[in-house]
């Protein structure tokens, strides 16, 4: 399954932009096409899970699931700033910052996987979408928490509405969630016209999308002086440790397999859009050299050429 | 030959996600107005950041802001404090204006 | 009719970026990207306008609509700029600024009309692109004219003939007209091996560009201190009233229903790109504020969410 | 040490359609060259406005030119009756530059 | 057959964005949007002659091919140097500056080529891409060898293995290359699933892209107050020479005619990405201004409208 | 009230594919950071050229550098001589800025 996972031209477009970067390629794609593409991707997850939510109806598995994903995104940041203040050696601010974004989900793991899963026959539930969406803030809360428990509350001007307002608005939950409810409002037969593009088109993108990805991991990586070893392993080790929370916790409940690799993926990846942005207005105290580099320049690339294979594999293993 | 009224041109250097707050500074002392002004890449003591990475996550931006003395080091002093913490870059320089009296 | 408009994935983008934007959220689609697909757009219309033509000729009713669509947008801004002294108490430059806004056409409606018509049937006549694009730029000339009018000539460098050069090679006449002529001469074979591109994606770049649309007309209408009562409503009475001399026009000069109501919706929209530039040239003392918080706040809203199915209404009534 | 010669940094502000119009302003100056600076969004007395705008309609723009002081006055001169109605900002600042003789 | 390419689509794009330019027309293509189209292109023909050779197997063909194409980069540079400096009084810097660039290869030519080709019924093989990215590279050692040679070293900070990093990581170069092992890699049936998106909208992405093309070498020819008749001329006169080698080279090493025709058109070709920027860094003393007016401004315009169909007619009549 | 300190702002309008070699000179005169100002079009003596051109061939950038007058001299002495031939543009202007001493 490695095998097939690495011979995808999806993937290989990821290691091409990789290895680019490391070789200190000039090759970069620009900024807007870059948003252009990770707003197609998610217009389309969103669109084709409510279409599918819609076929399938409003079931016990879809709540057990949000269920599910909202508590492992509050719970995994308690674990994972267990671990970074203890192995990684972490001051509480950078610890929490850090947690939030293991708490938190990838969009593009999770599509990466999607369509990685379902080329070899396990297609995840229409809606593990809207369990994505559910996972990418409850996080951030848990690791502003974890990061001032106990401090004098610093004089910061940002109340905890406004964060919330910026949480709940961010443009990525917006756009997932409102296009998952135009799929369910539009249904197969108001899809059908608008699929030629959101559907055909879509793993082509990924690729070009992952080129991106890879350039960008990689260039983080080498930029990467702030981490040390102890931080290079957690960075290997939290998404191991989270996937198979994940994994467990969807055999549990009682996930169909494919779905339960998919909730095993998501717990297992970390943020680095719409946290570290949190982060940066919230907790500017927290080193950015610290977070990016573990959740993007580490344990992204990891999740997408090993972590999917693992969980997927696991959660088999398991169900 | 027209007048011209001396001003001060600020220029505040920050990660993009913290221009919301600057903007709330500027307006809080007092300045009519500010504009951001597009970089495309740079580089520091805490390593080089371009602009053309999806994730957002290193964008610099400067907020550029033009106004009278007064208003001018009511902003300095509300900065100076969080320089350091939140790594921003500020300069103040000397310019001419015409329309003085807007800033 | 009103409810498979408003239940259409196209329109449902549109409200999506709307609320967003009302909501706050800091979603955004980058500026290259919505320019992007704005060309791609363009582009498609008057290639595929043009491969019809080629198919069914120049007929009279090709004359008779282009002739009908170049009067309404010259004569237009008089009763509008009419209405907005009288009703809107605006100064003469900025009753002329609107009023051309209200004569010129808005590209994004039209196309979003032609797919909203044809899904339900009613596909208008290629040779309406044509007709689009002649009607852009002759309002431009009276918004001017009943600005001007018996003012001493204001000290402008504007010669009149760089006026109308900037008017005539304004960017989306030149890609309009200039795709409608390629997919003229190439006709349905030549139009065959591109066809992929400009069909199969159409509707579904539509989406994204109305998601842009509607995150762009909410932060306008947010941004619309300017604007009296009196405005507001005039912002949507101008379209009914312009709209319905356009389906009585287009019932009239003998058109069929569909193109009928494309025409309809073509006096009733009013433009954002290209006259807001020519005015900001060529009037700069009018107020942006007043003519964009108009067209492009209310105006192109309320074409989009009922304007369309309106005028379809009234020339299905007619016809 | 390489000599350096005073010159004026002239920055004006405007909204993106006025771009050719100035730009006439600047060579009627004799002024050897301009370059366009990418503002990204701003607000001011009139609201706030944003690049990432489809329409283009709010676009502004900062026009960037260098000169010595008399042909810096003569352009002042010439925009300064037209940037109260044309919204314009325009700044003065004083600048060192090397190879002097071609502004 | 010229009548053929002159209504294709595609071409017609090219010529309605030349018209526009040369009319001074406000039409643009935003920066990002054409960088976009040329990522796109390149990864498109990158994997697809991969997958076309992962068929057809690594042939004496391939490798003859191979080593005429760099043949003809290294070597072309010679005679155009000769030419540039003797009949077009070039400097010895400005000469090596063109020779480079008319040494190597204008990717968008021979894309357009192999689609004008095809559509004909004389579809290159598929490792002619490979060809493609050999040639980039080695015409720029030939061209800095001839401004510098004789000459005492100039004090210049690029040593030679900086310059040579730069050459192979070129952007463009790496994404051939990669796209082109992707496509070995992936085979068939991996390319089946991102095939859509690669293949079925090429076209129409290329026209979009001529557009744009169209449109920057227009104002290119509008700037170029550097470049006197002789030189006009030989920006006519090199493609016709150096096309003339390719398509006897190509028939002398036994290709089939539609590769040899391809062959033409690349050595026919000039590069406008690649060598600009390597030339400007190593060769700043050279005029910017004569280089990309040739290239760009006459010989891209020549070659896209004229040239394919000469070496494809010269191909047809050798082979 | 906030210390303030003088600094040299130095502007250097270059064709984009020399940055990396204008970069190692900054590095070479032991200045802190610098950060790229994105420029859209521009016009001068050899003609007009516009960023949005995809053969980027033509494309111009500005880079900004803050520091002390020491290592902003070296940093001229260093471009001075090449201004000529590799078309630079090089104002120097003064700034007071706040957390000095990292300049
Ligand atoms: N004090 C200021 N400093 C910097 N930019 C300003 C300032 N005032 C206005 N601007 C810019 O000029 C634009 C128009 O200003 P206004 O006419 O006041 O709305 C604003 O949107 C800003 O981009
Ligand atoms: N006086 C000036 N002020 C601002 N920018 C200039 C000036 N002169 C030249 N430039 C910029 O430098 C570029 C090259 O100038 P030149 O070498 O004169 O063609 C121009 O295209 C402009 O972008
Ligand atoms: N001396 C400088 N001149 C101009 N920009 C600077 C300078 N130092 C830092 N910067 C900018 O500020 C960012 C953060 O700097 P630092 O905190 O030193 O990494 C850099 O990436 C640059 O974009
Ligand atoms: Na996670
Ligand atoms: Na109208
Ligand atoms: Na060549």
């Amino acid at each position: 399954m490695i095998v097939e996972t690495l011979t995808s031209p999806v993937i290989l477009f990821f290691v091409l932009g990789f290895l680019a970067a490391m070789a200190r390629s000039d090759l970069s794609i620009p900024e807007a096409f870059g948003k252009a593409m990770s707003i197609y991707l998610m217009a389309a997850i969103g669109i084709k899970g409510g279409v599918e939510v819609a076929k399938s109806g409003f079931t016990a598995d879809l709540a057990a699931a949000a269920s599910l994903g909202l508590a492992l995104s509050f719970l995994i940041p308690f674990v994972a700033f267990w671990l970074l203040t203890s192995i990684g050696k972490l001051s509480r601010a950078n610890a929490g910052a850090v947690a939030a974004h293991y708490g938190s989900v990838s969009v593009v793991t999770f599509v990466t996987a999607k369509e990685i899963l379902t080329g070899q026959g396990l297609a995840p539930a229409g809606y593990m979408v809207a369990v994505l969406a559910l996972m990418e803030t409850p996080a951030i809360i848990s690791g502003l928490y974890l990061a001032r428990r106990g401090e004098i509350k610093q004089s910061t001007d940002h109340t905890g509405s406004s964060m919330l307002h910026e949480v709940f608005t961010n443009g990525s939950v917006v756009l997932l969630v409102g296009a998952f409810v135009i799929g369910l409002v539009a249904g197969e037969d108001g899809f059908a016209p608008v699929k030629p593009l959101f559907d055909t088109g879509f793993r082509g993108v990924l690729c070009l999308f992952l080129l991106d990805m890879g350039l960008v991991a990689a260039r983080r990586l080498v930029q990467s002086r702030a981490i040390s070893a102890r931080l290079a392993m957690l960075a290997i080790g939290l998404p191991l440790i989270n996937g198979t929370i994940g994994v467990i916790g969807g055999t549990l409940i009682g996930l169909d397999v494919a779905s339960t690799a998919a909730l095993g993926v998501l717990a297992a990846s970390a943020s680095y859009i719409a946290v570290p942005a949190a982060m940066r207005m919230a907790l500017p105290e927290a080193d950015p050299g610290i977070y990016l580099s573990m959740s993007l320049g580490i344990t992204f690339p990891f999740n997408v050429i090993f972590g999917i294979t693992i969980f997927a594999t696991l959660a088999q293993a398991l169900g | 030959m027209i007048e011209t009224i001396s001003r001060k041109r600020i220029e505040i250097l920050m990660d993009t996600p913290l221009v919301p707050r600057l903007i709330r500074y500027v307006k809080d002392a007092d300045i009519s107005g500010w504009s951001l002004i597009h970089i495309d890449s740079g580089g520091g003591r805490n390593g080089e950041w371009r602009h053309d990475d999806v994730t957002g996550a290193a964008a610099k931006t400067i907020l550029l802001a033009v106004a009278n003395e007064t208003k001018a080091q009511a902003l300095i002093d509300r900065i100076a404090p969080i320089l350091e913490s939140h790594g921003l870059l500020l300069l103040v320089g000397d310019v001419e204006v015409v329309r003085g009296e807007r800033f």
